[in-house]
């Protein structure tokens, strides 16, 4: 079985060159991948585009690409959580897509599977829809949408083994099983790296196949946004 | 006049046996706390799961498991967990019942506008976008006028738009409407002591008055 | 939780008129629904549509089917194991699409998640095109392909709960995951099922939503098409 | 002449480390038997597996565990099953890196027909044609003529094609050819014993023999 480990974060993220399309898994903050951004933050590159539903905040997460200015475009669905980038933003040192998350997600997929354009209902009669193809069919609008794809996908899993079969917990998966298909090189950081064959194979969410460099992740923070309980 | 909650109790009692759901930010979220205990029914969080339970004990909290607003939440018995390709397949592809969500504006052929506000505020539309497209039911949950006292219920929408024609029903703090095929807003129920009139004088849309309106109870 | 609960694969597939449009999870014999194909037999119906990527063999599967004439048109990528099948295509009896494997797993895919249509690259310049819009993007031809929906989609799987999710097993899986998704009425037949809450939600392969009825099936052959050993 | 085994063997040789590999039906799943055992490779199933291990004993036979051709295998230790869907994702998304397949007839072009005689064979493509439509690198294993003696290297395919211009290189059991990018079959390789004229007798398409033709040895 093919061997994906690599040593750490540093090694992991170390040839993504300036201007580099990445995207980045995470909902929120939650299955965000936070040493492949720490080792990102180390390196003395720019003009990045990132796909990732959302931008992090402040001061976690893609927040912190963002405060050190690396980031040339963002590909998003919500990004309400982050002062920094509304900043960037309005000032126009930030370019942003905004796409309805459903779409984003089957952007992402249709990127993994070689599928180059389908159809979809989100967004019609938006301003989504400006400059995009409509259709007719069985007498629903859709909008014909393309596929994204990207030179560095950088996604976090719960276990994962030395083949980059990678296992999920819990919505912290959300879009990570999808950027790891979409991404020419695809870095997964791990909380818990076990041999090949350790993993049941009916049990594994994403096909080592989609997976060329794999390590084991520390110091895990997983920040939560919205602490929110019951009494 | 209807406090959220009571909105929220209200838009409840749309909800049938052995739907799959979708509840938005804010009062949506509420409406979970008014389903009578005897329906079987399964919300679903756009980021990944069917059965959301109720928020955890301080002992529960688990960073891996958010609801689409990042709140931290449990799950209830028989859930799953899967990607956000196929949330929103389920979504789309219509297998979710009912969407139950917030808007700044409503116009009165069932456009929904709540995502945008042109130079003030650009969070993004996140998945609503997906659900007004794909649901086959739309309930908006909100406030019938704004801050400033301008009704909410149009003609056409002013902001820019999330999704048309797709909005069935609205519940507000005075009134439960439904849309018209041929566009207006069908009035079918009063607030405790709000007037027709009232209601009348606050929607800025065609507002379509047939026989008596009942006044809620609750 | 909401209870898809049925009595037993009669009481599953009792409604299913005459002219039904169905899919049938299944590659080969393996992952087929053995039961609801038991019991469709025992019913006085016809003119069946078939989505299924093969067609049984003689004395199996949806061979049954064919052999009892209940079958109007095979909706399939590959029916080599099947002389009843080929005997009643070449003297007409019998319609037949025949479909790449990929691209019918895609177009029912496409039918559960609400995709009217989408772009792939098999088929290009072969007879499959016929008729087919075709077009290109950066730089290759893809052909458009439609959704398939179905009106009862019968599914087998290894495990299932009161809720409808379910964990299939091996290669059995195949198509019954987009299949479940793609019915709008979808029977599951498990080999075991449980009460809702005892299977891991990180570890469903199709959640409930997609199970309209569920029952667990009993004297599972299980027969195998090609018995091949090593000594 | 190659055996099949030998064609299988001669193919083996083409094989890299760290490639996902899909093998046909038929002689080219005879390849898994020669690939050295210090590349490692992964097996693709296009029914669902990463990782096809070697045939089961009696005792491992699993009903549950079959490849594209329907026989009975095993897992090897890292691997993982997927559904269809996802098994073509894989495919079409261009992750598996080379296709090994065998075919009726191949042109000069790099178009291969493998899928069906009009009037006589009507088994279906299953998933050929999205296999050679999508895979980065296509091996033809196949006899260099049919058992009555015509050529199956054509200038173009007589029977209904399973897709165009894809083939990259073919092993018959007479030679090792490549397809020219305009067209023609490159002769790389001679089987032992066999001459460039006999290959050019038996090659009905445009054979393009450069400098001296090596012969293959085992």
């Amino acid at each position: 079985m093919i061997n994906k480990t690599v040593k750490d974060a540093r090694e992991a993220v170390k040839d993504i060159p300036s201007g580099a399309f990445l995207m980045m898994g995470g909902f929120g903050l939650c299955g965000i991948p936070e040493n492949s951004i720490a080792a990102l933050l180390e390196r003395d590159i720019k003009d990045l585009t990132i796909v990732s539903n959302n931008a992090g905040v402040d001061d976690f997460g893609i927040g912190l690409l963002l405060k050190k200015r690396m980031v040339k475009k963002m590909i998003s669905s919500y990004v309400g959580e982050n002062a920094e980038f509304e900043r960037q933003l309005l000032s126009g040192e930030l370019e942003v897509d905004l796409i309805p998350q459903g779409t984003l997600a089957e952007r992402v997929r249709a990127g993994g599977a070689g599928i180059p354009a389908f159809f979809t209902p989100a967004g019609v009669g938006t301003e989504v829809a400006k400059g995009k193809e409509t259709r007719e069919f069985d007498g629903k609008v859709y909008l014909m949408e393309r596929w994204l794809r990207a030179d560095f996908s950088l996604v976090k899993a719960w276990k994962g083994d030395t083949a980059g079969n990678l296992v999920f917990k819990g919505t912290a998966r959300n879009f990570n099983p999808m950027m790891a298909a979409a991404g020419k090189i695809t870095i997964a950081e791990v909380e818990e790296l076990v041999p090949a064959g350790e993993l049941d194979p009916n049990q594994i969410h994403t096909p080592g196949i989609y997976v060329q460099r794999i390590f084991q992740g520390e110091n895990y923070e997983k920040r939560i946004e919205q602490r929110t309980t019951r009494s | 006049m209807l406090s959220k909650q009571q909105i929220a109790q209200r838009i409840a009692r749309e909800v049938k046996n052995g739907q799959y759901i979708n509840l938005g930010i804010g009062i949506p979220t509420l409406v979970a706390n008014y389903i009578p205990e005897d329906l079987e029914i399964v919300l679903q969080s756009e980021n990944g799961l069917l059965g959301i339970g109720p928020f955890p004990t301080e002992e529960e909290i688990d960073p891996d498991l958010i609801n689409a607003g990042k709140q931290t939440i449990t799950m209830v018995k028989g859930s799953a967990i899967f990607n956000s390709a196929e949330s929103f397949a389920m979504i789309r592809g219509g297998h979710v019942h009912l969407t139950i969500l917030g808007a700044m504006e409503v116009s009165e052929n069932g456009d929904i506008a709540n995502w945008k506000i042109p130079g003030k505020m650009v969070k993004g539309m996140g998945g609503a976008m997906d659900l007004v497209a794909s649901a086959e039911n739309i309930i908006v949950a909100m406030q019938h006028c704004s801050k400033s006292g301008d009704s909410k219920l149009l003609p056409e929408c002013s902001l820019p738009i999330t999704g048309i024609r797709c909005v069935k029903k609205i519940v507000t703090d005075l009134a439960v409407l439904e849309i018209h095929p041929d566009g207006g807003f069908i009035l079918k129920e009063r607030a405790p002591g709000v007037s027709v009139e009232e209601i009348q004088q606050k929607t800025a849309g065609k507002l379509i008055i047939e026989g008596e309106i009942p006044e809620m109870t609750f």
